[in-house]
């Protein structure tokens, strides 16, 4: 409908080509049989891959990220749905300005989140703790939730509460019975973006935690860092891959 | 005794807009009354004071006497059919139409006899656990019905159920309407900017025009003997010719049209005497004659300017004196040669088939 | 009155409370850190009255300000790079079905669904693979590249949007493809190619992950130089240069906000 | 492909007799044909599992002057031939020539002909005034003649005042006169309106049937206009092509449409139908005597051979139906009465037939009402039976 133009297809494919292009470089480093991060000549080895069982490192920040993308992802879930759901139904005047105040802190550099968060939690004791990390994490993904979610009811049918109404049903039982069921959809979406958000986050996570929380993302940096540790590569590959199986399952969904 | 339903002196504004203006009604037990009106009327604006999703700015809404201005929605009792239908896309047939029984804790075996009752009614057999999305148009309209009525409400409103579908399926779901009407008693409450449907379906209708009810009464009253221009022109097709000179003799009006004496059977005749008012006849009253008519009045001369082919009519349009258009709708071979453009013909009426109105 | 009742009725009044709580939450950080900036005392945590003195301390300083030129160079190089390539892109994408549209659009949004470390580690790897000793030009390049979905967005869902039957009413009276390009796609994507770039551009300016990685020694940007200043402690210098490029931030937004409003409009 | 752009003549010329006369008729001349396409075929996704037929071995001439409307339901591939004329789908076999020339390869941009989209597709950063210039500025025209034509055209279709607005600031009805502004604009030799009344309401829509017809016949250009609705293409046709899945079905004056149908589709589609199901009981002289199932016999002239206990079907519309009581025929069962102000319908049960009956009511004679329950009798007027094969 716009043309074929050969420009454009050239365009598209070297954009593709210069986005994926890294990507996919990464992988042979990571089977190097060598103990510093270098091309593998002639040589490869999984001993990297094994690296990453180690308890006492890799792992346990696997963990503390997991931990911490739980149940930061939940908790910004509950409350982007409150919040979104408390709009929808009361449809207040300052709807839009707040709904526009909700979204607004996206476009907040990270770098100065994650000076405003540090002064915050320097505040009150919990730099470096979960509770504070999570708290973090919260305060940076729930705006995301909360596209999500307003998504999920802008397609709902406004009738479909007078009817529950109309037909006998309370205000809460027309939340649980019809207005949550309806944007199931909206809030998986939610909460799996929160999820997805909080695991990889790290310009914040790298301000706000790092002795006694080490998450995922800070030790790759620690370890790119300090000793070049080709263990980065592999883990990179396996994250790399986790994303491909995402967008791969989910498209499967639709 | 009461009215079933009464609403007094209703009136809504959102801003400085006013949706309804002192709007005073009764709703009889058992019949089925059509809200008529342009869009914008306020006809919509009522029926959702009624069902009480709106507050009213003033006025009372009584059921048998009593005013329910503040019971909520969820306590009228009153079942709704929305334009879209608002189905629940997350239950089944069955389950949506449960769904007023299951909020009221209606025993499980109960619901289960009652839900299959309305499943026959609506004649949605064979439907049951399909979701409305694997519906088509016309049963999701019936699903949306028997959801509205399974919990027995005492009146019925129905949002332009109609609006979402073809033609053909419309005109096979306002008899099913009717028919279901019958058979439950309820009262109907059907809002709709379609006449032709409000025509077919209704034991009275309202005509709302500007927040305001202009008339209200059975549909062949309305069509043939309206109150005002308004209605006149809102209900089919309506030829309005400016009249002067009108004088009343004996209970019938006598006007001119241009130099053409025209004469009308009114009642109230010297209350239009000598005001602006304006000569309203049916296209279909009005019959073509190649000669002129040997009548002393109710004829006039008309320029055609276009013959209009619809299959079963034909449509005529011409212009009348004083520079009115005049359209007149004939069967195919009333006419022998149809009449050509800038054919100079006359037309000619009865007695009774014009009224004459202020405007 | 009966109906100021009926309105209470609709009202379930927890939810209020939390949609202001989740505002006020989400404030709370930025609004102090904001209000510190002005603290006329060297303390970040014991209000000494209002003053501008560490914003003079901000401009007057030489690195700072070569570390702002440095990002605002490249993000300008960066976006206006990333918005064609993602303009070409998106026309040869959009609305082209059969030809693997769907592939292409996984294809370029794919880094955004990448962890923004691995994409780091992997533009890293890769730039000491070819090897381009890192700087600068790593940093732009770097840029560049992680601009494009971030332009393509926007652009493609204008495209999406626009009346696809416009280009064939330009063909049906007599423009040539070119021409029903520049005259009637082109005017009508200015919105889209408007906030794809700034989008790009702020993306470029804000990144503080990937360019710390590809950095090298010599070339710094403002959210490296913020880092290395808060290693040092946290100071109200800290607070200024953070609550400038949340300013900065909130400009090109509102910009772009109302660009988009009036592009609407049309 | 070829891209040299062959731009329509703008002056009216000789042979096409193009009558640029406001008010007055042009004059027909049937030898001329404006469009023509012999066994056009388009199937979408060829060779595919997906493949599917729009249009199939469709021959027609449409000649010039005329008002012609591809009539049908949504999918019967009427846009698809609309399409096609105008060159946005390419045919996949067949012919199809504009004014004589053949145009079966030729890109939009080269052909004679101007579309009139079903949602307008103005140009929204434009002005009216812009978007009507648009076409004259690509062929290239001088300046002082653009602006002459855009004035004319305003006045055409009367948007004198609203030549300096965009169209998202106009009602629908606006932007439908401006969307015919700009493709007549160009003078193309063949207009092609792709159901452009769709989006406008009901009143709005009779309305604009009749300015549509008479810019038709001022303008004297040939129009092709598409549309399912039968009532719109009775109103304003010369001449009608009823399709149905990809298949012309009958080409016709309205009036030869509507009193002759020759399908059951057609009798069907266009206006409203009684279709019975009879069997021939003997033929003489072109009359055939049809037995109707719990009804009896009824006499209709038939066209084609037919046979004796060949089945056929009876079309019969429902104004032609008489109901009437007392005179000992009766045999139908009013189920049903619905009111329509202008008339009045009835639902009957004839044996084992459902009919529809409709009485006008009005005129200067009186007619008898009936009620649900009724026992009537039902006679037809007379050549008002048409006898089917198909």
């Amino acid at each position: 409908m716009f043309g074929k133009s050969r420009l454009g297809g050239f365009l598209a494919g070297a954009s593709g080509l210069f986005l994926l292009l890294p990507l996919v470089a990464v992988i042979p480093f990571s089977f190097t049989a060598k103990r510093f991060l270098s091309m593998p000549d002639g040589e490869y080895s999984l001993r990297h891959y094994v690296a990453i069982f180690d308890p006492d490192t890799w792992l346990a920040s696997i963990g503390t990220s997991t931990l911490v993308a739980l149940l930061s992802s939940v908790i910004a879930t509950a409350l982007a749905a409150a919040f979104g759901i408390g709009i929808w139904l009361r449809r207040p005047a300052s709807g839009r300005f707040l709904i526009g105040l909700v979204l607004l802190p996206i476009i907040v550099p990270p770098v100065t989140s994650a000076v405003a968060l540090y002064f915050l939690l320097a505040q009150i004791g919990l730099l470096d703790t979960v509770p504070g990390l999570v708290l973090s994490h919260v305060v940076m993904i729930v705006p995301f939730a909360v596209i999500a979610i307003l998504g999920a009811l802008s397609r709902l049918d406004r009738n479909l509460e007078l009817a529950a109404r109309n037909l006998g049903a309370s205000q809460m039982q027309s939340i649980i019975m019809v207005i949550l069921p309806n944007i199931r959809f909206g809030l998986f979406a939610a909460w799996f973006v929160s999820l997805v958000m909080s695991w990889e986050e790290s310009s914040v996570t790298l301000f706000v935690s790092g002795v006694n929380v080490i998450t995922l993302p800070k030790r790759i940096w620690d370890n790119l860092r300090l000793d070049l540790d080709p263990a980065v590569a592999a883990i990179s590959v396996i994250m790399i891959l986790a994303t491909t199986l995402v967008i791969l399952l989910r498209k499967s969904e639709t | 005794m009461p009215a079933h339903i009464s609403i007094r002196k209703a009136c809504k504004s959102f801003g400085s807009f006013e949706a309804l203006r002192n709007v005073s009604l009764d709703i009889e037990k058992g019949e089925f009354l059509t809200f008529l009106g342009p869009s914008g009327s306020g006809k919509s604006t009522l029926l959702n004071a009624i069902a009480g999703f709106e507050p009213l700015s003033s006025g009372a809404i009584l059921k048998n006497g009593e005013d329910i201005g503040a019971t909520p929605a969820d306590r009228r009792n009153f079942g709704m059919v929305f334009q879209g239908y608002a189905l629940f896309p997350h239950l089944t047939v069955v389950e949506n139409i449960g769904f007023s029984l299951r909020v009221r804790k209606v025993a499980r075996t109960e619901v289960e006899g009652r839900v299959a009752r309305m499943v026959d009614l609506v004649g949605l057999r064979g439907h049951e656990h399909k979701r409305p999305s694997a519906l088509s148009g016309g049963q999701q309209q019936r699903v949306a019905l028997a959801r509205a009525l399974v919990f027995e409400p005492e009146l019925l409103l129905l949002d332009e159920p109609l609006s979402a579908l073809d033609k053909n399926l419309r005109e096979q779901l306002q008899d099913e309407l009717v028919d279901i009407h019958r058979k439950t008693g309820t009262t109907f409450l059907f809002v709709t900017h379609d006449q032709m449907e409000a025509m077919a379906m209704s034991d009275r209708i309202a005509i709302f025009d500007r927040g305001r009810i202009v008339q209200l009464d059975r549909p062949n009253v309305l069509y043939d003997e309206p109150n005002s221009r308004f209605v006149a022109e809102f209900l089919g097709t309506m030829n309005t010719l400016p009249v002067s000179r009108q004088r009343a003799v004996a209970g019938e009006l006598h006007a001119h049209v241009g130099e053409f004496g025209v004469r009308a059977m009114l009642p109230d005749a010297e209350q239009l005497a000598g005001k602006p008012a304006v000569l309203a006849i049916r296209p279909e009253k009005l019959t073509l004659c190649r000669e002129r008519p040997k009548a002393d009045y109710n004829l006039l001369p008309m320029t055609i300017d276009g013959v209009i082919f619809q299959g079963g009519t034909t449509i005529v349009k011409g212009s009348a004196p004083e520079g009115a258009s005049l359209t007149l709708t004939t069967a195919r071979d009333a006419l022998g040669n149809p009449p050509s453009r800038g054919e100079q013909l006359w037309v000619r009426w009865g007695h009774l088939d014009g009224r004459v109105l202020a405007g | 009155m009966s109906t100021a009742r009926l309105r209470d009725l609709r009202v379930f009044p927890g939810f209020g409370l939390l949609s202001v709580g989740c505002v006020v939450f989400l404030y709370a950080p930025i609004v102090v850190l904001a209000i510190y900036s002005f603290n006329d005392g060297r303390s970040v945590t014991r209000w000494a009255g209002f003053s501008f003195r560490w914003y003079q301390t901000v401009f007057a300083n030489q690195n700072i300000q070569t570390a702002a030129i440095n990002s605002v160079v490249i993000a300008v190089i960066a976006a206006t790079v990333a918005t064609v390539f993602a303009l070409g892109a998106a026309i040869a994408t959009v609305n082209r079905k059969k030809g693997g549209g769907e592939g292409a659009y996984v294809v370029l949004t794919f880094p955004l669904m990448v962890p923004e470390i691995v994409t780091a580690v992997a533009s890293l790897v890769f730039f000491v693979a070819v090897g381009i000793s890192l700087g600068f030009a790593t940093i732009l390049i770097a840029h560049i590249v992680f601009c494009i979905p971030f332009a393509y967005l926007p652009i493609k869902a204008r495209l999406e949007s626009m009346d696809g039957t416009l280009p064939s009413a330009a063909a049906d009276l007599y423009a040539s493809p070119a021409k029903a390009f520049l005259r009637i796609t082109l005017p009508l994507l200015v919105p889209g190619l408007v906030s794809g770039w700034l989008l790009a551009f702020i993306i470029s300016l804000d990144d503080f992950i990937i360019t710390a990685l590809v950095a090298g020694p010599g070339a710094t940007t403002l959210p490296l130089h913020i880092y290395g200043m808060l290693r040092l402690g946290m100071t109200p210098e800290v607070n200024a240069i953070s609550t400038l490029m949340l300013a900065a931030s909130t400009v090109l937004v509102l910009i772009s906000g109302l660009l988009g409003q009036a592009g609407r409009k049309h | 492909m070829q891209r040299a752009i062959k731009h329509p003549d703008p002056r009216p010329r000789a042979e096409s007799n193009i009558v640029p006369m406001a008010g007055s008729d042009p004059v027909r001349h049937p030898n001329s044909v404006a469009a023509e396409v012999r066994n056009l075929r388009k199937t979408y996704n060829a060779g595919t599992p997906h493949a599917h037929e729009a249009l199939k071995d469709v021959d027609l001439s449409i000649r010039a002057n005329e008002f012609f409307t591809l009539l049908g339901p949504s999918g019967c591939g009427k846009t698809t031939l609309l399409r096609i004329l105008g060159g946005f789908e390419m045919l996949t076999s067949g012919t199809c020539r504009i004014f004589g020339e053949d145009v079966s390869r030729l890109p939009p941009e080269a052909r004679p002909v101007n579309t009139v989209f079903q949602q307008y597709a103005l140009f929204p950063h434009m002005t009216v005034r812009r978007n009507i210039a648009f076409g004259l500025e690509m062929l290239g025209k001088p300046r002082a003649e653009v602006e002459s034509t855009v004035e004319r055209m305003l006045d055409l279709v009367h948007m004198t005042d609203y030549a300096d607005r965009r169209p998202d600031t106009m009602s629908g009805g606006q932007r439908q006169r401006v969307a015919l502004a700009r493709a007549l604009a160009p003078q193309p030799k063949l207009l092609l309106l792709d159901e452009p009344l769709s989006a406008l309401d009901l009143k709005l829509r009779q309305k604009m049937r009749l300015e549509l017809k008479s810019l038709q016949r001022e303008t004297g250009i040939t129009f092709i206009f598409v549309t399912h609705d039968q009532e719109e293409a009775l109103a304003m046709s010369d001449r009608v092509a009823v399709i149905s899945n990809g298949h012309l079905q009958q080409v016709g004056t309205p009036e030869d449409i509507y009193e002759q149908p020759q399908s059951r589709f057609v009798a069907d589609f266009i206006g409203e139908s009684n279709l019975i199901e009879a069997k021939v009981a003997g033929v003489t002289g072109g009359e055939a005597s049809l037995d109707i199932e719990g009804f009896g016999k009824v006499h209709a002239p038939v066209a084609e051979r037919v046979e004796d206990g060949q089945k056929v079907w009876l079309s019969i519309r429902p104004e032609r139906l008489v109901l009437g009581s007392g005179d000992g025929q009766e045999r139908a069962k009013v189920t049903d009465r619905t009111y329509l102000g202008n008339a009045v319908e009835y639902h009957l049960h004839v044996g084992e037939h459902a009919l529809t009956a409709r009485s006008p009511r009005g005129g200067l004679r009186g007619r008898q009402d009936f009620a649900p329950g009724d026992v009537v009798s039902v006679g037809f007027e007379p050549g008002s039976i048409k006898v089917l094969l198909s």
